[in-house]
């Protein structure tokens, strides 16, 4: 074939629904792991440097091409509604729960919140943000995080999210909750 | 993230009780049963539920912070409660010792706290995100899926056997040994009636006398059924009054006997 | 926004699946058609000249842009392979369903499995492993194993299902066996 090899990734990145890593680009176009690096790199100058309507990154384990951002107004006026509609507190809670609890049961989400997490689960699942992973030793069916999770939130793995602890509510914070349940009602009582 | 939103309150919701064994503050309350001044088993928490409902009622408006402190916070006194009431190995484990339970609601809204932000950050990596799409055009039907003549055993049948094995099983049952299941069968109480029968007429108070309900119960199903094979009549004045027994005179109860 | 009419042509061309006339990339864009026609030139000219992976063409129904023909030996290697990844558990569940009961709704199949078969089911069909097969009297679409699905398991016809007989010593007539996974279906559920 003619093509130069970053042509050829070039074609492949846009026909492909998923990412696709360096292994399986290579496997495709028949040539060395280095040269597809190289190649990949080529292309993400490129696409930045050159008058380009798309960008290239690494997400979710793999390469892939999206729209570039600033032609997300264009965008939003040809296909009406936004591929990524916003999630509701309620989708957003479970969906941090599993990303950072997986495998992690319905019963272990509602625990966590305090409610029912069952029509939350259900969009989730639907928008294929989240996915069955087999079943816990109670019967209840366990819940994942997908690849497609880690793409739309920009994610090359699991591992960019921030560590739980860097939500852990401040020390002051955690100290004035204890006091509260232990204390408070004693004010009252001698107030 | 913003510090804003790590140093946002934790809010206890302020909500005032009027409960029977409790009158007072919801925290009081929280307070009262951590130190075990008030026993969990006694506070009707569904009572406590009503309570919040008619609270937001009549506020008008929906605190959502707060809302989802209670909620924490119920279901983690439901939970306790369920355990102190269960009996089992795990009894042991959950004297309501107070400084461990306030402990374990105090992770209990810690979690959920954390969860919270967590969620705010994904919320805010997706918002960052939307600029960019994907496409998503399909790929000709010929590469989605293996061709059928070039298909080979790649599966194994036995997988399915499996799955359908794993569904067929019922889970376990709840264990409810612990409820004092009153063993009482309207053979025995049957032949109770009988051999009161034989003495003649007698009250139906003497057939049950310092029986549970359940056991009065199955003895008047029992007259009820004597009744109808024809064996015994039986007479009541006034409603609540007094249920006149007698062997029944007459063909059916000669056939009865026989 | 800062891309050149250009750049945001090429965005859209990218997102669009189906072709677009120069009418809706202008009225998308928010700028005359005219310019439209001078920016899909200068892509046309690009596309041609430079190092693409990428064809621009004008077809009956508008613009479109496609993979380089040249790159199609790669494309058959990455995408024509055999489509057989590992079956998750939820497409096992599903799947197995399907095979020992159909034709089989999918309304049945979730009370069977306490949760929703949409997706598992989903990607059943995508992979050619099931097909409809009709609708059931109260209009729900019914589902049954295909010819492909034989062959990747291995099965002369559906007679060679493995018995059950190894989870459960009773034999089980199919009505039964029907009635008995709805039952254990709905305690998981409840329970």
């Amino acid at each position: 074939m003619s093509l130069t090899l970053a042509a050829t990734l070039e074609a492949l990145l846009f026909l492909s629904p998923e990412p696709l890593d360096a292994d399986a680009l290579a496997a495709a176009a028949e040539v060395e792991i280095d040269e597809v690096r190289a190649a990949l790199d080529t292309l993400v100058t490129r696409y930045e440097q050159e008058d380009r309507g798309l960008v290239l990154r690494e997400l979710a384990g793999g390469w892939t091409l999206s729209s570039h951002p600033e032609a997300e107004e264009a965008a939003r006026n040809l296909f009406a509604r936004p591929r990524t509609p916003a999630l509701t507190p309620a989708q957003a809670e479970t969906l941090a729960i599993i990303a950072y609890l997986q495998p992690v049961s319905r019963p272990e989400i509602a625990r966590i919140r305090g409610v029912n997490a069952e029509s939350a689960a259900a969009t989730l699942l639907e928008r294929g943000l989240v996915e069955e992973s087999g079943r816990s030793q109670f019967g209840a069916v366990l819940y994942r995080t997908t690849d497609l999770f880690l793409r739309l939130f920009g994610l090359r793995s699991l591992e960019e999210l921030p560590p739980i602890s860097a939500f852990d509510p401040s020390p002051e914070l955690e100290e004035e909750l204890r006091e509260r349940l232990l204390r408070a009602g004693e004010a009252r009582v001698a107030g | 993230m913003s510090p804003a939103t790590l140093k946002r309150p934790l809010r206890l919701v302020d909500l005032e009780l009027d409960l029977e064994v409790f009158n007072g503050p919801f925290d009081l309350l929280l307070t009262l049963i951590l130190r075990e001044e008030v026993d969990l088993l006694e506070v009707d928490l569904a009572d406590v539920v009503i309570s919040y409902i008619d609270h937001l009622e009549a506020r008008g408006e929906l605190d959502l912070e707060a809302a989802t402190e209670f909620l924490v916070l119920i279901t983690s006194l439901l939970e306790l409660k369920s355990r102190l009431m269960l009996p089992g190995e795990e009894i042991e484990e959950i004297e309501l010792d107070p400084g461990e339970a306030a402990t374990e609601l105090l992770a209990r809204l810690l979690d959920a706290h954390r969860y919270r932000t967590a969620a705010e950050h994904l919320s805010g990596l997706l918002r960052e995100q939307s600029g960019h799409r994907f496409r998503s055009a399909p790929l000709p039907v010929s590469l989605r899926r293996a061709s059928l003549p070039e298909a080979s055993a790649v599966y194994d049948p036995g997988r399915l056997a499996q799955a359908i094995g794993q569904l067929l099983v019922l889970p376990p049952e709840v264990d409810v040994r612990h409820i004092p299941v009153p063993k009482v069968t309207v053979a025995e109480r049957l032949s109770v009636l009988r051999s009161l029968l034989r003495r003649g007429a007698f009250n139906f108070d003497e057939a049950v006398r310092d029986a549970d309900r359940v056991t009065v119960a199955v003895t008047l199903f029992s007259l009820l059924e004597l009744y109808k094979q024809g064996e015994l009549t039986w007479s009541q004045e006034q409603p609540f009054g007094t249920i006149e027994v007698r062997p029944a005179t007459g063909p059916r109860a000669e056939s009865a006997a026989a």
